[in-house]
């Protein structure tokens, strides 16, 4: 039944730029080794490589290639554009980060890149093989991240913590996996799909384990909940730049495969998930939502918002529909840069021996760094979604989706979460501004993370008030999703 | 329109805005404009009352003042006779006062914003009579009623006037709540707010039925009783009477101009004026009728035994506007127009009168520590005494022909309250004269009881305020010459001139019962004067021996029926409890906030408890993780 | 030129243009802003000048397509219902910036960025024709609004700018929810000609109705939804108790006027009871807890959920004399109630007090200010002859026309605001001079200047009110035609809510 | 023949087997085995259905698998040992620094 693997030029310029970030990986391990002491190359030649993939993906062509594994498509291109954008942010943040959290490992960028090759692999997975090899190449790579400090407890428990769970939730998501297999007698999502149209999923119990069993793998991935427990611990753990990292790139990829996975593979059977992710959908939000309310440190903060916005976004996989997808994709690209941005000043703040990670450090920040206080200012509102930001934008896509897909109800609960969040972002804004300073900031900015936050503003400000190319682009790479 | 109606009003306006303006630097000087400006008015009302003698009435809109959809209002003046003669009280006890004024309120440190206030005054009554609309009639009413609440709190820095102040505005609004329906109404039913308008459409509502809160009046009732209800705040009836006395805070000029001549007679010019309306309803004739007599009989018996001078005028003028509203009631709405005319000028004389009196006794209102007055004051003395008779209606002067028509048109009139009507004004005739020469003989006879400074201090007041008293006093002996009847020789020129507007009721009594009904009511007035010279003259001892045999009667007198007693603790109690523990404490602090409050606290309770889920097991996780997963593949089950 | 475009953008831009000067030099960054407001104010004056008063259509209109794959327009104009608005927010940023003169001594540079954007946002909620850019507005001008209560303002500051954030954040996400809806069943625009073209069911009509309330009702603030207010304007600085008394919280009324009205017409006739009821409770709950009040300006915070119950009565009385009534009585009540904010804001710069008990007498002492305050006291209490009686009036008029109990009902609201208002007064101005007042500043030249164009105002609008209403007639008219006038079979609030149900 | 019943069986209590010690022991070396039981136990469905299907994705499949399994290790052994030398313990239960 299934066409014979055919190994041709054409797939491999498909993959070019996973292909090109593969070697780009080995240079760098590489070139710790070649040119020692030579503190800016290897990050010089990663955002070299990150912005040549990036130009790779935009220039490459659409298509399937690898006996139908590996797909090039609007999806997938956007979500690698969202990886790479959340991996420029890294890099550009690593550099002060790892001054101030004393790291100096070799291996941290080549890590780095190939944590993206598997996410580009994610993001191009037709096969449920190839997702879970992108999936597993990513979740290793970021395993060895969080636990690169190899002297920081934290660190440790975290990569710890991350790997134990993240191993289970893989061994689930296969098992599922195996299940999808045998009932469908095959592993390419569209012939899966092709199979199981017009069958009762109510009455083949196997086949909705499976179902089931993938989206808790794949929940496990993004961070919804009851899956996401261990977001707060290891975002709290991890390097800070790795911490934004991790709130963006695998997150967007992770989606991408879900996205693919249940549009892609079980589409029609969308009224038996739906009412799945709907209420995953809800827990993520609340419990994010909620809990991040009496957070008291702005990373762990910052893990529990990242699991409401995980909330927000399930709402376009939600709704099953094109518009759906487009919403999500949308809104990932634009969390990428709020997120980014937040992260940003969190680094900036941090100093050697002094993390700076509590919210009371932020009291009357905008007496001693009005710019920095302003930067934050928006970040915030932007990921609480007031308008004239690109937060609102993102979720404005998403509540259309799913309110046009029928799913009123759970829209009015997530508006009304939003409002909750609004507390907590709000909060940060509060100790800003209207506390008093605790002590002086001496901020030292690096040209990196300068970088980042002026790129995180244009984002923020430029998507919130022209955020029509986005949209387009969007809803051009959702097309023939449903 | 002529001229001198825009100058009416504008003058005492412009001359208002510019005192205030230029008061500090006018100082002493600040009377000028004001009494100019009154003198302007008072031409300007006599070429108005002129035109009107000769058959010129005036009807026409000066500008529109509000539009929307089918309402349009404008500003603009009604001049016909009942508006000339209102013109001609106004101004000239308006001019009056102002002059007397520059004398009484010599010295004092906000001279200038007085005389500015006085100036507020006039304009706000003359727009008030001169309107011909029911909207504007609004406006003045409420601007009348801005004006007494700046005079009467005028001494500002005393509690108890600023107290009184605000007590006659709220009082007064309860009364604009009623009045204000009533115009709504009127529009409503109409369609335009316009007095002649209005006024031709009437006898077509007859019939009509109107719902309001569930209950169904008849039309003409329901728009008469709630223009009424104005009347009653701002003529001081019951149960809105107890602004008024309190309002005697204010300095004696402005208890003389305003709450004795001109703006608490504005209730009766509103019945008056709005005649035609109320003639379609015996009903609200009927509640005029009684709530005239009895606020007339209740008044009148409080008076009897005040012992501030001022308080005692002031409760003889709610008696006396009572009159007219009995007047009205009963139809004869040009007596009781004529009855405000002669009331304004005896009336204005005897406050200013006691005015006089307080001026020289240096503030002094308690009548207890004044006596043999007579001497110190002789031109206060003789003018008050002219007052005295005129409002115990003495033969001759004026109180004796309004009243006694009055009386006579109660009696005569069809309306079923006239007779009960009749018998409360005589009642309250004999009254009335014994309380005003109680308080002349208290005042002016017998001996001093002041202190001695008081006595070394006392001195006839300076010719600006006693040439008032005298050009009043001949008011109050002549001005009711003007109505004075047949039968007593005269003309009835009054009823004649008001006819077109006011209509005529006629007596049809034999001249007998007309003679009767004098001589009765006169009895009544001199009885009441002999009972005052016998108790406070021949025998001053026996007041004192009535008080104690009376003595529950007399705590209820002295403490006015304790109807702001009342008020308090029915009304203004409740209201701050309830604004205070139901509405602030309550129901918003601990209901709605309960739940503004509440709903957030609960979440940061749950995100709390929520948080300790978190407990840094990676067991723990992998259990939530596992039974999350079961629980997932339960619910795919079932559903 | 785009006039509106450039009303909305010119103080953004200019707030920009503030950020960089010197913060050592506060008075330069006060003449800068200065500056602005009064050339915001000299621009906007053509919308008075030329704009056509014989015609319902949008005027000045800007139409520019902006979001295409949801078609999203820029689309701006005013009519005869919003070009007023326009003109208060000018005149009274103007007047903020200038009372804000010697009372905000920190971070000014930050307050006037904040005030000059908030302007912006908030003209542009006034002009904008789409429903998306009106609500980008209708939410950004929470940011600013967030930021002068919580840094510049009074000592519970911190818990009256969350609870006015998060209040109007739930009731505008709501609304959120209810404009994708209409989006939905209005073909897909966001366009507010566009949808008012359309005849929606009924139930939908309800649903959404509600939906916009709940903006729209925490804005006004209408009873029960009101307590955000009493807080957030005893909390703000002067500046911010104007802006919000004077034109924040029109924008709520506003709303009513301009979504619900004309696009439910059908649930808006069917709600008008009960809309008229929660007016009601408003007028005469907020007048009567204003009696107990103990702080000056929680005491006319209070007074306005009672004023903004007359303009929401007036509203939906549904006849021509309530909405221009109640258009009018916002107009007035954003002057009366800026300028009493305004006033207290200049004592307050001098005795540094709130509460009524620490004042007393302060005629004698400040007797001009004293003539200013009873002016905007007389207004507060409708007297004829200020501009709050035209439209008390003419909103008790048209209520009764539609409902006579009503009517009887907000009347009574009459009574009771001249009850807290004058006693207010008595107790600030009159009674026997405080001690602790003695010697202060009387009223400067600076301050004199704030005050006498709201002044002006309330006397000119009082005498001739025309001068306003005439804007409205045509506007108000087209927008009356909309609603049915035949009264449903059942409109009482218990029928009303169980229409909803499905 | 043994029918394809008996392998899913075995291959599902091998993943429940995984499962129980997965989440009931607190020694991670132990907690490690159990994942490739659990591993396994996927495996063998994987082939078991790649059989029953003649197909020969399940069990290209499964090298895939064990190769990842084999990678995965690694990475963990690591973490463990960083863990191990940092806290002298390899009790997941005695780990709790991050919580809340």
């Amino acid at each position: 039944m299934a066409e014979p693997f055919v190994f041709d030029v054409a797939s491999l310029a498909l993959a070019a730029p996973e292909c090109f970030l593969v070697a780009l990986g080995v240079l760098l391990v590489c070139a710790e080794f070649l040119f020692p002491g030579q503190r800016l190359l290897l990050p010089a030649l990663t955002m070299t490589g990150i912005l040549t993939t990036l130009g790779l993906v935009l220039a490459g062509s659409a298509g399937i290639g690898f006996g139908g594994m590996f797909q090039v498509d609007g999806l997938a291109r956007f979500f690698k554009v969202v990886c790479l954008v959340g991996t420029v942010f890294t890099v550009l943040l690593s550099q002060r980060n790892r001054q101030v959290e004393g790291m100096r490992h070799g291996e941290y960028y080549s890590l780095l890149i190939f944590a993206v090759t598997g996410m580009l692999v994610m993001a191009s997975a037709a096969d449920l093989i190839v997702v879970y090899l992108g999936l597993e190449l990513m979740s290793l790579s970021i395993y060895c991240l969080v636990g690169l400090l190899k002297h920081d407890l934290r660190a440790n428990e975290a990569a710890m913590k991350y790997f134990i769970m993240g191993a289970f939730a893989s061994a689930v998501l296969l098992y599922g996996i195996s299940l999808v297999y045998g009932l469908a007698g095959t592993t390419n999502l569209a012939a899966v799909s092709a199979q199981i149209a017009g069958r009762d999923a109510a009455s083949e119990p196997l086949l909705l384990a499976g179902i089931g069993l993938l989206l808790v793998g794949l929940c496990f991935k993004v961070g919804a909940a009851p899956f996401h427990q261990w977001t707060p611990d290891v975002y709290e753990g991890a390097p800070t730049a790795i911490t934004a990292f991790m709130s963006v790139a695998p997150k967007a990829a992770s989606f991408a495969v879900l996205a693919r996975v249940m549009l892609a593979g079980f589409l029609p059977i969308h009224e038996v998930w739906a009412v799945l992710v709907a209420g995953i959908a809800l827990l993520t939000m609340t419990v994010g939502n909620v809990i991040a309310l009496s957070q008291t440190s702005i990373k762990r903060m910052l893990a529990y918002s990242s699991i409401a916005h995980v909330g927000y976004a399930l709402l376009g996989v939600l709704a099953g529909t094109e518009e759906g997808l487009s919403a999500t994709m949308n809104y990932l690209f634009i969390y990428a840069f709020m997120n980014m941005g937040a992260f940003a000043v969190v680094i900036l703040l941090a100093e050697k021996g002094q993390r700076r990670e509590s919210l009371d450090d932020y009291r009357g920040l905008a007496a001693s760094n009005p710019m920095l206080a302003a930067l934050m200012l928006l970040f915030m509102f932007s990921l609480t979604g007031i308008p004239p930001t690109a937060g609102f934008i993102g979720k404005f896509s998403l509540l259309m989706a799913a309110v046009h897909a029928g799913y009123t109800g759970v829209v009015v609960a997530a508006v009304m979460l939003s409002a909750v969040s609004a507390y907590f972002y709000l909060r940060v804004v509060r100790y800003m501004y209207m506390d008093a300073p605790a002590g002086g900031k001496d901020v030292g900015l690096s040209a990196g993370v300068a970088v980042a936050l002026g790129l995180a503003m244009v984002g923020v400000i430029g998507l919130g008030v022209a955020p029509s190319a986005l949209v387009s682009l969007a809803s051009q790479a959702g097309i023939g999703f449903p | 329109m002529p001229l001198y109606l825009v100058l009416l009003p504008l003058a005492p306006l412009l001359s208002f805005l510019l005192t205030l303006l230029s008061g500090k630097w006018m100082g002493s000087r600040a009377h000028r404009l004001p009494i100019l400006a009154a003198s302007i008015s008072l031409g300007c009302a006599l070429a108005a009352g002129w035109d009107v003698a000769h058959g010129v009435v005036t009807d026409a809109d000066f500008y529109t003042w509000i539009t929307a959809g089918d309402l349009q209002v404008s500003f603009g003046f009604l001049v016909d006779q009942l508006t000339a003669a209102m013109l001609i009280v106004v101004t000239s006890i308006s001019l009056l006062v102002h002059i007397y004024s520059v004398g009484y309120m010599q010295g004092d440190p906000s001279y200038p914003r007085f005389f500015a206030y006085l100036s507020l005054f006039t304009f706000s009554m003359l727009m008030l009579v001169l309107g011909n609309n029911f909207l504007q009639l609004f406006f003045g009413w409420e601007a009348v009623g801005l004006s007494s609440y700046l005079l009467i709190g005028f001494w500002h820095q005393k509690k108890s006037a600023a107290d009184a102040g605000k007590k006659a505005f709220i009082v007064n609004r309860f009364g604009d709540f009623g009045l204000s329906l009533g115009i709504m109404l009127v529009f409503v039913t109409f369609g335009t707010l316009h007095y002649q308008e209005v006024f031709q459409a009437a006898p077509g509502i007859v019939g009509q039925q109107f719902t309001l809160l569930g209950l169904t009046f008849e039309l003409p009732t329901l728009i008469a009783l709630l223009l009424f209800c104005g009347a009653v705040g701002k003529s001081a009836m019951i149960p809105l009477h107890v602004w008024l006395p309190d309002a005697m805070e204010g300095p004696t000029p402005v208890s003389a101009l305003i709450h004795a001549a001109t703006m608490v007679t504005a209730g009766v010019f509103l019945v008056a004026r709005c005649n035609p309306l109320f003639e379609l309803s015996s009903v609200a004739l009927n509640v005029i009728t009684v709530v005239g007599a009895v606020t007339c009989l209740f008044a009148a018996t409080i008076a009897l035994v005040q012992t501030d001078i001022k308080r005692v005028v002031a409760y003889s003028t709610v008696s006396q506007l009572s009159y007219m509203f009995v007047a009205c009631g009963v139809g004869a709405y040009s007596a009781g127009i004529f009855h405000l005319f002669t009331h304004a000028y005896f009336k204005a004389l005897l406050f200013l009168g006691c005015g006089s009196v307080i001026h020289a006794m240096g503030g002094e209102q308690d009548v207890r520590s004044m006596g043999g007055l007579k001497k110190y004051l002789p031109i206060t003395y003789w003018t008050f005494l002219l007052a005295s008779l005129s409002i115990s209606g003495a033969p001759g002067l004026a109180g004796f022909f309004s009243k006694d028509e009055i009386l006579l048109m109660a009696y005569t009139t069809n309306i079923g309250s006239g007779r009960f009507a009749w018998f409360i004004g005589l009642v309250v005739a004999f009254i009335t004269a014994f309380y005003s020469f109680r308080l002349f003989f208290l005042t002016f006879h017998g001996r001093f009881r002041g202190s001695t400074e008081q006595r070394d201090h006392l001195h006839e007041s300076p010719p600006v305020m006693t040439v008032p008293l005298i050009l009043l006093a001949v008011g109050a002996v002549t001005a009711g010459w003007l109505g004075s009847p047949e039968i007593l020789g005269g003309h009835s020129m009054w009823d004649h001139f008001m006819a077109p507007v006011l209509g005529r009721a006629e007596a049809h009594v034999p001249h007998f019962t007309e003679w009767l009904l004098m001589g009765i009511s006169v009895f009544a007035g001199l009885s009441g004067i002999w009972l005052a010279y016998h108790l406070y003259v021949r025998r001053p001892e026996l007041p004192g021996q009535l008080r104690e045999s009376f003595s529950e009667t007399y705590r209820w007198l002295v403490n006015k029926y304790y109807v702001d007693e009342f008020y308090v603790a029915v009304l203004v109690q409740p209201a701050i409890n309830c604004s205070r523990y139901v509405l602030s404490a309550f129901a918003d602090a601990t209901l709605i906030e309960g739940v503004v409050n509440g709903v957030p606290r609960l979440i940061g309770r749950a995100s709390g408890r929520l948080r300790r889920l978190q407990s840094g097991h990676v067991q723990h996780y992998l259990a939530a993780m596992a039974s999350g997963a079961v629980g997932l593949l339960v619910w795919l089950y079932l559903v | 030129m785009p006039i509106l475009s450039v009303l909305i953008f010119f103080p953004m831009l200019a707030a920009l243009l503030v950020l960089p000067l010197d913060k050592d030099r506060p008075e330069r960054i006060k003449a800068v802003a200065l500056a602005v407001a009064v050339s915001e104010f000299l621009l906007s004056l053509p919308l008075w000048s030329s704009f056509d008063k014989t015609t319902h259509l949008m005027q000045f209109v800007e139409r520019h397509r902006w979001i295409e794959p949801w078609n999203v327009q820029y689309a701006l104009g005013v009519d005869g219902i919003s070009v007023l608005f326009v003109l208060l927010t000018t005149l009274l940023t103007v007047l903020c910036v200038l009372v804000s003169w010697r009372s905000v001594t920190e971070k000014p540079k930050e307050f006037f960025v904040a005030l000059l954007f908030l302007e912006g946002t908030i003209v542009g909620v006034f002009c904008a024709l789409d429903l998306f850019l009106f609500y980008i507005f209708w939410e950004a001008m929470l940011i600013p609004m967030f930021l002068i209560i919580g840094v510049w303002g009074g000592p519970r500051r911190l818990y009256a700018t969350v609870k006015f954030f998060l209040y109007t954040l739930v009731g505008s996400l709501l609304m959120l929810v209810g404009i994708i809806v209409l989006y939905r069943a209005g073909g897909n625009t966001f366009d507010i000609l566009a949808l008012a073209e359309n005849q929606y069911p009924i139930r939908l009509q309800l649903v959404l109705f509600w939906a916009f309330f709940a903006a729209f009702a925490v804005k006004v603030p209408m009873w029960p939804v009101h307590t955000w207010l009493p807080d957030a304007h005893t909390e703000a600085p002067t500046a911010g108790s104007v802006i919000l008394a004077g034109i924040l919280i029109k924008m709520g009324a506003y709303g009513f006027l301009r979504f619900s009205m004309p696009l439910f017409p059908n649930a808006t006739r069917m709600m008008m009871e009960p809309m008229m009821i929660l007016s009601i409770i408003g007028i005469i709950y907020g007048g009567l807890i204003c009696i107990s009040q103990s702080d000056i300006k929680r005491l006319i915070a209070y007074s306005s959920v009672s004023h903004m119950g007359f303009v929401t009565l007036g509203l939906f009385s549904l006849n021509t004399q309530g909405v221009e009534g109640g258009i009018l009585q916002m107009i007035n009540h954003g002057i009366v109630t800026g300028a009493l904010f305004l006033a207290i804001g200049i004592v307050y710069e001098r005795t540094h007090s709130r509460a009524i008990a620490d004042y007393g007498g302060l005629a004698s002492v400040m007797p001009v200010f004293a003539g200013f305050f009873m002016l905007f006291t007389l207004a507060a209490i409708g007297l004829p002859g200020t501009n709050g009686f035209v439209g008390e009036f003419l909103v008790l008029l048209g209520a009764f026309s539609s409902r006579s109990w009503a009517a009887v009902f907000a009347a009574t609201g009459l009574i009771i605001g001249a009850w807290y208002m004058l006693w207010l007064y008595q107790r600030v101005f009159f009674n026997p001079p405080n001690p602790g007042l003695q010697g202060i500043a009387a009223i400067n030249g600076r301050e004199i200047v704030v005050l006498v164009p709201l002044a002006a105002l309330i006397l000119v609008i009082g005498f001739v009110p025309n001068l306003l209403l005439d804007y409205m007639h045509v506007s108000v008219a087209h927008l009356l035609a909309r609603i049915p006038q035949a009264e449903p079979a059942a409109t009482g609030p218990l029928h009303a809510l169980a229409a909803l149900l499905p | 023949m043994v029918p394809l019943s008996w392998y899913l069986l075995l291959a599902a209590a091998l993943f429940a087997i995984g499962l129980y010690g997965f989440l009931t022991r607190r020694n991670m070396i132990v907690m490690f085995l159990c994942i490739e039981l659990m591993l396994n136990g996927a495996n063998l469905n994987l082939v078991a259905l790649s059989h029953y299907l003649q197909d020969l994705r399940g069990q290209i499949f499964t090298f895939f698998v064990i190769a990842v399994a084999a990678a995965e290790a690694a990475i963990g052994l690591g973490i463990m040992l960083a863990l191990f030398r940092n806290r002298r313990s390899v009790y997941s239960d005695s780990i709790t620094s991050l919580k809340e």
